[in-house]
Formats: C-alpha cells, structure tokens, sequence
C-alpha cells in the first residue's frame, strides 16, 4: 500500500478480501481523509484500529480521545482546520455525539461519521446486528435540521459510499452518516480498490473574495456558502447560535428563520443530487420490497425467488436513506398493490414509506427486531403470507 | 461630551478595535464584568507574543467567558458546552504551528468539560487553557459551580454551598499539565506575562483567572460590583511562584495564592508524540506492516 | 439458478478458526475464476475462549445471504461444536472432523462423506497445536474441489507472518497427503 | 518635550498589581470612548496616580465615565496603562502624543 | 409551603401566580418526586433552582451534578433506590441524556425528565422558544423503543402534567419525558394547586412473590414487571445488555425479540391508558388544527376566529404527543377536508399527521421555525390562504 | 475425574456460590484473567464487613470488568459506559445506610466516566470505586487507554503508546478523595483488606487493583499468558504505605507501587452535606424562605 | 367576545421591570374576579444591563397568545425602551413615562392619554432608586382600573422582603398620590 | 485432631502476598470443582507450600485441573487460602473436615 505525500488521499489500489469496517476506512483514505478521532466500541473498532495503522503512514493523525463527545468535537476542529475529518462508533456512542452532530450541523462543518449499528436500545446486543439508528440519525440532536445518511449493502460498497461520503460532506458542509450494520462491518468479501485517477474527490468550494468584509455564512445559488479554513486569513468564525452571515450571533425569530430554512434548504433542494437508489424489476412489478443494507442482500434474493413463484415482485434499494426519496416512492406506490420494507427495526423505514405512500399501496414491514438477519425465503414466505 | 468637561480626550476608536470583530463592541457583559479586561489581555498578549495573527486560533465553550471567541478578530470558534477543548485539539493537530488558544469559563472547563481538561493536560496537547473562573454559572443565571467555595450562596446553592471545590491549578498538574499558573483579573499585567508565556509554550499551558462576576456572584455574596470584588481580590491576593499547587486551594475567607505554579519544558507533547508515531509509521509501512 | 456452497469452520478459541475462513474466503473470493465468497464469524467477548465459529459462503452469483443456513461442508474441531451444529449439516453434506478431539454420534450419519484427520496431533509433530488449522485445510484441499492448493499457499503466504510460514507449509502439506 | 516628575506616589509605593516594569518620559494623553464606558470605575479606583474620578456626563445609557480630577493634567499619568488594560469596555486608553510617536519612527 | 414527612409528597395547596417552570416543579413535588439530578440550562433552569429550594424542605435531595449525563444517571440510580427522581433539561442537555434515557427504558426506570424547548439546532437561540424537539423525544436514543411524552399548554397544566408524567413513569416503568417550551415555562399565570387528598398519585407495582427465585423481569398480564428495588432483599438486576426475565444478559436474537416485543407493546398496547387529548367544536368541523403546547394556545384563538368568519374549523390538541394518537387522527381525517398543523418546528408533527392519515385529508403545517409564537389571527391567515 | 487420581476432593459446590447468581458460572471472562480473583475478593470483603447483604449495591459500567456487578447476588447494576458513578451516587443517596460499591475497568472510569469519577471525589460521595486497571480495554478487543503506559502496543497504538498515562490515585487525590489504595490482582489478601476499609470508610475510598488481562493486553506485550502478568506483578511490586502518590506513576519498567496512600476521616461526605442542607431548609422553611 | 387588554412594562435592567409586571399580573389573576392574566418577559445575559421589558396580557377568558401586540397600557421607564416599543402601542392607548428618564416625540400623540411621574426622583427620596417601579405602579394604579389597591399592597406584602416593605408602601402611595 | 507441623517453609520464608495471619491446626481439606477450571495454573504456582501441580485429567472444556503433588497430602496445606482467593474460576477451596467444623459448633 503506497502514497505519502502531504494532503493526497491514499488509495491502497489493489484487490483485497476484507470486511465492511476495513473497506469504509480505506474509502475513507482514499477520499482524503487525514483525520480520525474515535473511541472504541463495538461494532465499528475494527474502523478506528485500521485508522490507527493507516494514518500515520499517509501524515495524517489517529486520535483515540477520552470519550465519543470529544471524538466528534475533535473532528469538526480538524475540519476547520483544513483537514478531511472522520469517527466511527455504534449506537451509544452515536447517542454521545449527537449534541455535537448539531454543532456541526449549525456550523456547516463537513464531516463523516460512521455508525455500524449493532442491536439495541441501550447496550443491547452489542456483537449482533441491528437497523435501529435509522430515525435516530435522523433526529437524533435536538432542534430541526436535515442530514444526509447512506447505507452501503456489501463490502465492496463501503468503500464507495465512504468516497461518497466525503464528496457529499464536502460539497454540502454538512456532516454525513454511514449507517453500516453489524453484519455489513464484520463480513469479509472481495473488495477491489481502483486506481486514484479514478476515484473522483470532491472538496469544499473556497471563498475567492477578499478577507475584508468577507460573509462566511453567505450563501451562493446552490445556498452553500463557500468554506474559508483556519490559517487562510479570513478570521473565520463559527457558533452553535443562530447567527447571521457574518458568522455572529443573531439571538431573533427572523435570523433564525433565515438561517434554518437555509440550512434545510441546501438538502431539500439538493435532493436529486443526493439521492442514490438501486432499482430492480420493478417495471412490471405489482409488489416492491423496499429496502437497505444487508437486510437488502436478502430482500433481493428474494425478489429472484418470488419471480421464480410467478410472483410479480420488484425491488427498491434506498443507498441514500436521509434524505429520503419521497417522490421516487410516491411514483411506485401509485403503480403497484403493496409495498413491503425488509428492515431489522421495529418499523423505522416502514413509518415514513406510509409517510410517503399517503395509502395508495399497502404498506408493510417485514421486521425483524435485532440480533439476526433476513434469509430470502423468509421474506418470501411472510410476503405470500401477507397476500392471503 | 466635551473633553473641556472631562479633561480626557474624546477618542472613537480603541487600539485594540482592529482585533476585535467590526460592529460587536459594546459585547453582552454586565457592567463590571471582568471579561472585557481578560479580552483586552489577550489581545495585548498575542501583539506581544509577534505571532502571526492568521496562525492563531481562539476556541471557547459556551458560557459568559465562553462569548469571547466569537468577539475576537482571529480564527475563532465557539463550540458547544464543554467541549472547547477536544474541538481545539482536532483543530491544532492540523497545523504545528497553529497556536492554539481556549478560553472558557469554570463551569465549562471544569463541570461539564472536565473530562477533556484533564485529558488534555495528560496528553501535553499544545494547547493554552484560559479559564475564567467566577466561580459559578454566569450566562445561566448564578448557579452552583465546581469552584464555588464553601459557604457560597447560588441560585441552586440557597442554603449555601457545602461542597468543596476543585483547586483547578492542583487537578491539572495531576494530570501532568507542563504550564500552570494563577492570577486575579486585577492583575491584568501578571495576568499578560502569563499569557504569553503560556502562548509560546510547547505542550498544555494552563491559566486560571479569578474574574469578576457581580451580576451572578457578587449580587448573591456581598460583593454587589465589580469594584467590590476586585478589591476583594487586591485584599486576599498573595504571590507565591512556585509553590505547590496543593496549596493553592481557595475558601470563602483567607489568603488567595496566585503566582506561576509550574513551568516544564521537556515533556513530549500530543504532536510531538502524534509526529514520531508518523516516522515510526513511515518506517515500519516499507516493511509492509 | 443459485451455486450456493456453505462451509462452516467450528471449534474453540485459540484453534485459529476464523483464520481458516478467512483464508478459504480469500482464496476463493480472489483466485477462483466466476466464484465469489462472504466469510462471517462470531465476535465478542462471549466467545473469547469459548466456542469459536465462521462460515464461508460461496457461490457464482451475488451472495444474498452471508450466513450458512444449510452446511455443506462442516470443518469441526471440537465436540461442543459438532454439537451445536451437527443438526444444521445439509443431509448429504460433508463432515472434516479432527478425529481426536471429537466423538461422532448418530446425527453425523446425514453426511454423504466423512473425514478424519488428528490435525492437532499432526501439528505437535511440528512443535504447536497452533498449525492444525492449516494442517486441516490443506486435508480439505485434498478432498474437494473447494480451492486450488497454488492459490491457497500464495494467499497463506501473503498472511502469515514470515517466521511461521515455513511450518505451516509444512502443516497444509502433511494434512494433504493424510490418507 | 515635557518630562513629567510630579508623580504623586514613588513607583515603590504604587500597588503591587500595577506592576510595570518601564517610565515614561513623555507626557501621555488619555483618551476615552465615552459612549463605550458603564461606569464600572476600575480605571479611577486602580489609577495608581489617582487622577481620575467619576464625571457628571451621562452617556446614551445613562453611565457616567471618568474624568480627570480637578488640578490634574495629563502630566500626572505615569503612562502605566493600567487603566486601558483593566478596562472591561475597551473605552480607555493612555496613548504618546501623535508628534512623539512619529518621532520615534524616524 | 408545608409538609415534610418522608417519603410524602409536598403538596402546596394554594392559589400562585407563578411559571410554568416552578409549576411543573410543585407537580413534581405533588406527585412525591425526593430526588433531582440536573444540570442548569436555559430555559429550564428555574426548574432546578426551585428544587434546590424545596426538596431539602422535604427531605429529598437536591444535586447539581457536573453535566447532563451524570444527571440521568443519577435520577435512574435514585429510582432503583425507591424514590420519584427526575431531571430538567433543554436541547442541548436532552441530547447528551440520550444514551442513558436508552439505558432507562431497557431496564424499565421510572423517573421523569422535562425538556423545556428553546430554538435550534445546536446552541440555536438559548432565551427563545421552540418544540423542535418532539422527534427527537421519540428516536433520539438508539435502537428501537417507545416513549412517552406529553405536553402542557398552561402553567396549570405543567403543575397537572407532572403528576400524570410521574404516574405514568410508575404504572408503565419507562422515563416520561414532559415536552415544554421557552414560553410555558417562563411564562407566569394562575396556579391552583388542589388538597392534597385531591390528588391522585400511582406508585410502581411491587412484587408479592418470595425474594427467592423472583424473576425480575417477568411482567403481569399488562405487560408490566413488578419492581423491587435495593435495599429489599430481592437482589435486583438491571442491565442494559438484551436480557432474560432472571434480568440475566442473554446476548441472542431470540432474546431480543421477546423482550423488544414486550417494551414496545407495553406501551402500545396501552395507548389508551396514556394518551390524553384535548378536543374542541371538533362535531361539525371541515377543517381541523392540531397543535400542542404554546402553539395550541394561538390555535384554539385562531378556532374561534376563524367561526367567527363563518370557517368550520375545530381543534386537536396533543396533550399526550408520543406515542401518538394514530387512531383518533386517521377517524378525524374522514370527516374533514383538510388538517393544519401549528408547530414551532419544520413540520415534525405534520410528518406523523401525513402518515396516519394516509392521504384521507389534505395536510398542511403552519410552521415557525423558532424564536416565535404563532398569533392566533396569523393561523386564521394562513389557512385561509391555503384553501384558496 | 476421580478424587484418587488427583488428591483432591470433588466439590459440586463452591462455599461462595451463594453470593453469586444461580447459574452464571461459568463467567465470561477469558482463562488466565484475575476479574474472577477480584469477584471473590469483594465477596470476601463483604462477608468480613458483616454488613447486611440487603444494604449492598454493587454497580458496574460496561467492559469486562464492568461484568462484575451482574454476577454478584446482591442489589447489582450494570450500567452504561462511564456512567456508574453518577448512577451510584442517586442511588446511594437514597438511603444512607446503603453501601455502594462501584466496580469497572480503567477505561470506563478514567476515560470516558473521568469526569465523573473527578467529581465524585471531589464532593467526597459515599462510595467506594474499585477500579481494575489492565492497562487497557478488554471488552472491545485492546485498544489504548488512559492507563496505557508509555512503549506499550494495543490495537489502536500499533506503533506503540506514547502518551503519559493517568497516575489514578494522584488523580484522585487531587480532587480530595479520603481513601486510596492500590494493589496488583496477585495481592488478593491485602486487596480484601483493603476493600473491608474502603467499604468501612465514610466518604470516597478508591482502590485501584491492577488486572491480568492476558488476551487482549498481554497478548500484544510479551505477557501471553495470565500467569506471566502475575509474576511479573510479583516481581516489579513494592509496598510503600502512605507514600505521596505523586511518586506512583507507573511505567513500563521499574517498580510498581502498591499500598494504601490515603486515609483521612474527618471529611464531610456530600450525604453529610445534603442532610446538613435539609436541615437548614428545614429551619429556614419556618421562616418562609 | 374578548376583553383582552395588554400593559408592557419596559425600561433597563435593574430597574425591577419585571417585578412591576409579576406583581400587576398576581394581582389580576389572583385577586379581581373573573380575569386572567399571564405574564412573560425577556430573558438571557443579552438582557442583563440592557433593555428590559415585560408584558402583562389581562382577559376574562383563556388567554390565547400570551404575548402584546397592540399595546394598551404602555408603561415606560427609559428612552430606549419608549423608542423599542412606541410604534406597537395601539393608537389610542395609555402611556406611563418616567418624565426624567424619557423624551416624548410625535409618536406618543397616538395615545389617548399620558401620564408622567418622577418616579426616580420620588424613589430618591426614599433612599434608593430601586422604589422607582413601585411608585409607579401607585400613580398606574391611581390612574387606571387595571387593579385595586388593597389587592396589590396585599400582594406585594407577600412577595418582597420584610425590610424593604416599608418604603415600597410609601413608593406606591406617593406614586398614587402624584398629580 | 491432626496437627500439621511439617510443612514446608516457615511462614516468613513465603512470599510477601500471600500475607495470612493465622494459622492452622487442624488438616485442612482441598476441594476442587474441577468442570470449572480453566488451567490458569494460579493455584499451583502461587500455593506457599507449592504441593499442587498439573493434572493429566481433563475437563469438558478441555482444560487440566489442579493435583495433589505425588506424595504431598492435606497435611502438608497451610490452610492459607490463598489458592482459593486467587482462582479466578471460582474452582478451588480449602475447608477444615466437616466434623472438626461441627465441633467448633458446640
Ligand atoms: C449541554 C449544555 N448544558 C448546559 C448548557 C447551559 N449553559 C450555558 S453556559 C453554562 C455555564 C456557564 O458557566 P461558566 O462556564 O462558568 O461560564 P460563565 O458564564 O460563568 O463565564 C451552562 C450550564 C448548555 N449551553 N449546554
Ligand atoms: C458509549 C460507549 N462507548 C463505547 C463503548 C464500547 N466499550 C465497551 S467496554 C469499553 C472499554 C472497556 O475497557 P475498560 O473499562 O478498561 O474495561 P475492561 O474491559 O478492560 O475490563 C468500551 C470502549 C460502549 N459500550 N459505550
Ligand atoms: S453574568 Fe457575570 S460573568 Fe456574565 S457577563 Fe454578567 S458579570 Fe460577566
Ligand atoms: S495610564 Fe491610566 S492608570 Fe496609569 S497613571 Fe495614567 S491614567 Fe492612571
Ligand atoms: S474602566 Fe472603562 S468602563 Fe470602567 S469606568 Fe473606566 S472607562 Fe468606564
Ligand atoms: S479480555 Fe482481558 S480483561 Fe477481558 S475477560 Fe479476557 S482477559 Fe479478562
Ligand atoms: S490453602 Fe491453597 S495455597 Fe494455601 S497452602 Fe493450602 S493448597 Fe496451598
Ligand atoms: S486457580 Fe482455579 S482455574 Fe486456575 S488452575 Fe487453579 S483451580 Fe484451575
Ligand atoms: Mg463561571
Ligand atoms: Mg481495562
């Protein structure tokens, strides 16, 4: 594995049989990232170990911090200082960080933060998979906010979404979740890293004005204000308080209307560019199986079963979970009789494809609680029971 | 007015204006709040320390204290509650020769910000702790804090404090901390001597100032302006460099010991450390580790 | 439609268990033409020292489920695991089993073949209990057509630290041309 | 030039938190932000040359900033600063003429 | 104020002219609550202030403790000690709750934690309302559970819901968090609180069976275990790992799955019993708002208003907010043209309201977004113009 | 196995079984690790402090160590990461005659539960903390910590740690705990004497058992097997009773320093504190504050 | 249908703004019959020492929005706080001044009536400006129905301090006998 | 009543942790649970009278339990407990004979 250059992104190219923690950490070399501060839990410390090896190699810097709290505030300070930033956790460590997801959330920090999700509420199952933290990631910190999640589904794809990631956190100043599961972070497969001329990066748009009388929080048409960093002259500067475009507080109802429906804004409207989703046999399909991470694997697998029962069954893959793909939906609800959502949790994606759906089709989950996945042949199963 | 009246020349703008941030003077703190001085201290510090400016960056917490990032003309970060100092770390890191400045309050820094305080003084991170201690919650309203004395009445402490607080400069020096020292806000020179020393030291410098908080703190305690407190401090203040810090606790009555506690130079610090892992790293990469 | 082949690797903590799959997954994952493979294994402290298992999954196509659900090849190297999973075993299915430290019963008559090797016993020959996981793999090797002996040693070779790479070689190929 | 040496108390006597370290040889002047001051009167109560009292002056919030007691002249000021470094409201400030200062520059 | 009999609740009989914050302390104080844990924050921290003064009085304690973390902690070690124990908290200090709230619900804690709401995200605006916060209340937490929250709309009924908030936190063992905002709890009206006699306190269910192979978490019918607490002889256990009903971590899918199921459905199946709605000339509506907490305030005037002109308007409040009145909305959402929602958020009830009614109503949110309240003619205004 | 061959004699029984909960032995915990000596040195202690079992708590924050509590037949409590102290201290404060005996791993007390753990000494909190300390997390498979020593190698410190570790009972003691001992896992008899004192004692007692944790910490550091962590304990060991436990860092090499440091009585607890409070609201109550 | 009827109270910090709308809100909603009323103010360290204000909503039935929005009752004690909040009063509303402390423009000719007390001045006379607000609420008192003055001493009996209860009666009664 | 007086080493050649106070006078009995052992070899390495060595039994979980020494009998234990406070598995104690148990009962 090579490149040590200052600032370049280490892409280890090659063909590699490894798991989905190790595969996001390289995704996330690859997309530049020099900056790592965790702290240990399982699922995910596989993420951090790798970090910890790989780091150094490429002059970045590992940071095992004294809690999650400090680990997220340690990232957005090193993305403010220049640096492609990132932490992975599970579920109670996620909790820790939410304060702080705000923070960056409100100072438009680009960032990544990994969450393998294993089983839960609280300690929970913590070897064992869960897809519980899906509304979590949500609206986990307080006050309004839009966020952008993705869910990879093999290891080969968190490799790709971690790039993604990083490309979205960057062009859209914001903080950007990949909700892996258990199952998906610990399972080896083949993963195969491309050469670096082919991996596109994106990175933040720079201010082109003078320092003086620079408006850090000035939007452009895409209403993403471009990001000046420490160092750089502009005297940037950053709070949690509503603020105005000059970056100072601004304690009042119309600030806050201004800046909050900016910062939503940036997503909703940006929706199309963020939005991934895998489609399959879904032209002709009566039936859609919606679904994401490994629970999609399964649903599938199933589809390929059901078309073999003479079942019309087609299959939606939401890569990109938050923000969710309401339209997309609401087009295939209209075209078929019902809609099924594989998902282990008790129904999270479920409640907002009924959200969606506004009762054209069916809606059902095909829920499992936590601790094991989907085979095929169940989903099968519960679809052809739900039909009767 | 007229300076005839007065007999000071009316002026417009201070010397400092350039280095605070345009349109945000007169800031949010009460008359006689010492903030304001710690501010023009810092200021005066960073010219001294010859800097430059665009490789300084300030990070508070949130708080009264925790309101003065955002006042200063550098980069400047106000975070969240507590939390000024692993956001100050991530932020240093990416840069050595990045100064690193964090200025917060009691409660920040020590209640709910105590964790990263004392990790950070373990690591030797490079990085300058200002602590404004009015020894209670100012922006809250005057709560109890972890440096209200005994005796000390709060707005959650209305029969008084009876818990013993954190002798601050003795808990970081635990830890390791390399520089630590102690003034009032009355001192305003020692105070700046300290400073910037601090800012040029390599590794965790630590300096409390004993500010002063009559809205919160005094308006509960007799100590109704800020005059009364300074003077309180001019009373009880006793220089005593060097000391041990398991000296330097404070009580509600009784001498208050300020000084420079600690002073070491040969401590690897965080990014010294971080730097060496590289070059082990780069090493042991070729042998394909 | 489906090429689907699962092995189950089983033991206890300290056998080098999901070593063994790791280093099939790999094999087949990256030098067997057309197939792909998913390697699972049980984590945590629960099973630190305690029972050990992984499961390799292969098949020609995308692998929709990563865990076995039907085991065609059961690698058992302790009894309390063929206990635990002897039940799951496909019937027909195949059974490598270190004959010392585990007593077949009636359920492992479901298995089309039975293989026997002491691995642990080999593997003392050559100074560790430590090498009866390969010395195991290179007895599956021998008796499947699950992965070629070339790639497997190239892959090993790549994963093992250089000092025990001579020994293991060693291993795989006694538990090779165990008859 | 003025040299200024009627300074009411002998450096030794000043207060120990004044602590400056050099002296001035020219007469400083004193300026002052009024709308800025809230009357905190740090500057007056730690002049170490106490010239400074409270003003009858109301500024817009209604504050009174300090003003040069009586009798005084700028030559009183030791140019220590004190009351520029201490005041919380960045209001006052103790400066060289602007002639001297450019001297310097030459 | 009198009473200080331990263990008896401190009820205050009187007239008051005081805030919603020392109104939902005296409820407390009412409903027996002896221990507060907190940490001060705007716009809650009269709440703590006016503990400290009071539960000292009767014989309770009081401790401000070094963050919000350690406070929930301390009010769930306190509720396995025996006594109603609570915290006070707003956004910021909600979100780093999280984990532990999580560790509450798993290990079925009664105890009462009350967020009064100010503007975010993040530091957002400290003095000034908001209720953006209701989502978060009900995923903020990994891993999948219910919740109950509710949400008063007077200074009467912050001292009213506080006493529902503990009751329910006894009958159903789960933290029942109570949803204020800037305004009901800096705002001061007219407090009654009753005799004593007049209030009706639940207390937790305890076990009847031998110390000797009690099964802890082994619920009655209504899906609720009976709680012994330390100190009884009954050697409690709790555990935030999945568990067995010895309370003994059993770290398996199926596991998971049962005792999952019973969390969920002790609060689902129970719906009635929790949730508390207010309704008002609802009969003959075409149009119906719902709100909750302030906004309803400005809501019911925009009713009355709106008759005024001749508009068939009625009105939903949400006294209880999660889980939420699925059934009673979807049953309003046949008869009527059209729900508007007031919320001082993006839309966070106006999601749920879209779900359940499944396309049977037009839905519309009539959103601020913080920092203000709704004027009861702006509502009257604002649906007029969307039914044009 | 027959009683002949061995010499010694089959028991289906253990006589403490009783203070362990019916069918949980086996424990989780790895062969060659001392969390099982520890477990039955708290239940020794417990029996020898005749205090009624109904008034014990033990409380675990999460990690191998933190295991512990859901063991042990008493009132116990598993809790979240970092979190048994604050959840201790609510619980212990609602009755007095409560024991509270807090037992977790040096991660979750000193890293992510430090500020807790810094509070809680400095209100001088009834309760006693055990903190088994092997140098780094076993739980989540070995990763640095706090404790960590200087040259030592953990999964997230593949190039070996350089950071300063915490000195935990300097720690402590900087913020006012009243008792402190440490010992290693081999000194099972005086590490119950010590748990009888610290569980005796009135205010914060702190003892610091270093652990063997062969699998996750040894295992990286040429101390493969439980046993090899015990003898090398034997040999680097060295008893100093009261010593300033500025003097008890401990490194890599060199002798660790073991005993009690710290012993004082006289303290007000905050149970002292918060009964002192009620009666003065109590008083002044009549007064119609 | 509503009788609604709305008093801010506004001035600087210190000047006890909020006490004078706590007290008229007690004695509203606790002591005349058949009215409410709420009371909110501002809040937060960007207030302490700055402008202050406070509102007092009266009805006879449930209070909707707690907050002015054409005031009726203007009450105010600063210059600042009578240019803040001037345009809101409702034209033909009533206005309190402190005459020292503030200068009337055009603006004020909205209202249907103005009443000014030396409310400092009269305090000062009292010892301390702090009976400043107090006074005040006696010359509203005099002025208006808003409230009876044997419910407002009774009320403020209960709310301030034994020692300084004295001299706020004085306050409140030179405030009402002020013409 | 058996008094054991031959053992080993006097009480101050042992090593410093095993720290006892008292002192035997009974024979003691050493009792294992053998399912429960996990081989840490703690007991033996540890024992002051060293009298324990590896067994060639082996247990369900495929460890080797503790033996008796050949030619060391109970007579030879100190009674020092220290085998049974140091066994991690909760596996191994030293109890005096039932009956001496019950005379002290008297
Ligand atoms: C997570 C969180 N908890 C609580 C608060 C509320 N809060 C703001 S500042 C502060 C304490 C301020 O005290 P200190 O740090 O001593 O600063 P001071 O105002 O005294 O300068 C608190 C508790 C918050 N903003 N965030
Ligand atoms: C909030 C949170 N963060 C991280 C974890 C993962 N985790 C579990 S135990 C542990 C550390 C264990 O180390 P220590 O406390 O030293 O105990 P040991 O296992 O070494 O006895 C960690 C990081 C968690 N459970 N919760
Ligand atoms: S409350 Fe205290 S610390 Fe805050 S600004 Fe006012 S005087 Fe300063
Ligand atoms: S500089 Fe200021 S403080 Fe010093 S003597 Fe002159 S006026 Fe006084
Ligand atoms: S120090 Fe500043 S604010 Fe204070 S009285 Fe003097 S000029 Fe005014
Ligand atoms: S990992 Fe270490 S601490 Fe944990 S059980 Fe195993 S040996 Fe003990
Ligand atoms: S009690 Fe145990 S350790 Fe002590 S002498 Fe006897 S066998 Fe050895
Ligand atoms: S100490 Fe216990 S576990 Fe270890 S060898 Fe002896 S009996 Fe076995
Ligand atoms: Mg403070
Ligand atoms: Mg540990």
């Amino acid at each position: 594995m090579s490149d040590n250059k200052e600032n370049t992104p280490m892409v280890n190219t090659g063909e590699y049989f490894t798991s989905g923690n190790l595969a996001v950490a390289e995704g996330s070399l690859a997309a530049g990232c020099k900056f790592f501060g965790g702290y240990p839990i399982t699922p995910s410390s596989e993420v951090a170990e790798h970090m910890s090896i790989k780091l150094p190699q490429t002059k970045g810097h590992f940071v095992q911090f004294e809690d999650e709290i400090a680990s997220i505030a340690s990232i957005l300070g090193a993305s403010w200082g220049g640096w492609k930033s990132m932490t992975a956790t599970s579920g109670p460590g996620y909790s820790l960080m939410l304060e702080n997801i705000g923070l960056g959330i409100m100072t438009e920090t680009p960032c990544v933060i990994v969450n393998v999700q294993r089983a839960g509420p609280s300690t929970g199952l913590p070897t064992l998979v869960g897809q519980q933290d899906i509304q979590q990631a949500r609206w986990g910190s307080h006050g309004d906010y839009e966020i952008i999640a993705l869910s990879p589904n093999s290891v080969q794809e968190c490799f790709d979404l971690a790039i993604t990631a990083f490309n979205l956190a960057e062009e859209f100043r914001v903080p950007v979740t990949i909700l892996m599961d258990e199952t998906i972070g610990h399972m080896s497969e083949k993963l195969v890293i491309p050469e670096k001329e082919k991996i596109e990066i994106v990175n933040r748009k720079k201010p082109t004005d003078e320092a003086d009388g620079h408006l850090p929080y000035k939007a452009d048409e895409d209403l993403i204000p471009p990001m000046a960093v420490a160092g750089e002259g502009y005297n940037v500067i950053t709070t949690g308080l509503t603020h105005d475009e000059r970056g100072y507080p601004a304690l009042e109802a119309d600030a806050q209307k201004v800046l909050l429906t900016r910062l939503l804004d940036k997503i909703r409207k940006n929706k199309d560019k963020i939005i991934r989703l895998e489609e399959y046999m879904l032209d002709d399909a009566e039936f859609v199986i919606i679904s994401f991470g490994i629970s999609s694997r399964a649903a599938k697998g199933a589809v390929n079963l059901a078309r073999e029962k003479g079942l019309k069954v087609g299959y939606l893959r939401l890569i990109t979970i938050w923000p969710f793909p309401d339209e997309r939906i609401a087009q295939i609800a209209e075209k078929v009789k019902a809609i099924f959502i594989a998902e282990i949790n008790s129904g999270q994606v479920t409640k907002e494809v009924q959200r969606v759906v506004k009762g054209e089709a069916e809606v059902h989950g095909l829920l499992k609680l936590g601790g094991a996945i989907h085979t095929p042949s169940e989903i099968v199963e519960e679809i052809e029971r739900r039909l009767k | 007015m007229t300076e005839e009246e007065i007999g000071l020349l009316e002026a417009e703008e201070h010397p400092l204006d350039g280095y605070l941030r345009k349109g945000r003077i007169p800031h949010i703190w009460c008359p006689g709040c010492s903030l304001g001085s710690v501010m023009t201290v810092i200021i005066e510090a960073i010219k001294e320390t010859d800097i430059d400016p665009k490789n300084i960056s300030v990070i508070s917490g949130i708080g009264c204290t925790g309101r003065t990032a955002g006042y200063l003309n550098f980069d400047s970060f106000h975070t969240t509650h507590g939390r000024a100092i692993p956001f100050a770390i991530g932020l240093g890191l990416t840069d050595p020769n990045r100064k690193i400045i964090v200025i917060s309050g009691d409660g920040d820094l020590a209640s709910i910000g105590g964790n990263h305080l004392i990790h950070a003084a373990r690591r030797n991170a490079d990085i300058t702790v200002i602590c404004v201690n009015n020894f209670q919650y100012g922006m809250t309203g005057g709560q109890v804090g972890p440096t209200s004395y005994k005796g000390q009445f709060q707005t959650t402490a209305p029969y008084s404090n009876l818990e013993e607080p954190f002798n601050l400069p003795e808990l970081v020096k635990s830890c390791g901390a390399t520089y630590i020292a102690r003034w009032t806000a009355l001192d305003v020179r020692r105070v700046k001597e300290s400073f910037v020393e601090a800012i040029n030291h390599k590794g965790f410098s630590f300096v409390e100032v004993l500010g002063a908080c009559p809205t919160t703190y005094g308006r509960r305690n007799q100590l109704r302006e800020g005059i009364a407190i300074l003077e309180s401090f001019k009373e009880r203040a006793v220089i005593e460099h060097g000391i041990d810090t398991e000296k330097v606790a404070i009580s509600k009555e009784g001498p208050i010991i300020v000084g420079k506690f600690v002073d070491i130079h040969d401590k690897p610090t965080l990014t010294d450390n971080l730097l060496s892992i590289q070059r082990m790293a780069t090493a042991s990469k070729d042998k394909g580790a | 439609m489906s090429d689907r082949i699962e092995i189950r690797f089983a033991g206890f903590g300290g056998q080098g268990i999901a070593l063994m799959g790791r280093l099939v997954g790999e094999v087949i994952s990256l030098h067997e033409k057309g197939k792909q493979s998913v390697m699972t294994q049980s984590y945590g402290p629960e099973s630190r020292g305690g029972a050990s298992s992984c499961d390799v999954v292969i098949d020609t196509q995308t692998i929709d489920y990563p865990k076995s659900t039907e085991i065609d090849y059961f690698v058992v190297m302790s009894e309390e695991a063929y206990h635990k999973y002897i039940p799951r075993l496909k019937k027909g299915g195949i059974i490598f089993v270190e004959e010392n430290l585990v007593t077949l019963d009636d359920q492992a008559k479901k298995a089309s073949k039975i293989f026997k090797l002491p691995a642990t016993a080999i593997a003392e020959t050559l100074g560790s209990r430590l090498y009866a996981n390969i010395a195991m793999l290179g007895f599956v090797c021998a008796n499947t057509d699950l992965f070629s002996e070339e790639a497997f040693i190239q892959v090993m070779k790549a994963k093992v630290r250089a000092r025990f790479i001579e020994k293991n070689l060693t291993a795989f190929e006694m538990g090779k041309n165990h008859k | 030039m003025n040299y200024s040496f009627n300074r009411k108390k002998k450096k030794a006597e000043w207060p120990a938190f004044v602590d400056i370290k050099e002296w001035k040889i020219i007469t400083p002047e004193i300026h002052i932000i009024s709308s800025r001051c809230k009357e905190c009167r740090w500057c007056i109560e730690f002049c170490p040359e106490e010239i400074l009292e409270i003003s009858d002056e109301i500024n817009e919030k209604g504050y009174h900033p300090p003003k040069l007691i009586e009798g005084k002249t700028f030559e009183n000021c030791a140019e220590c600063h004190f009351c520029e470094l201490i005041c919380p409201e960045f209001a006052i400030f103790v400066k060289k003429p602007v002639e001297e200062e450019e001297m310097k520059v030459e």
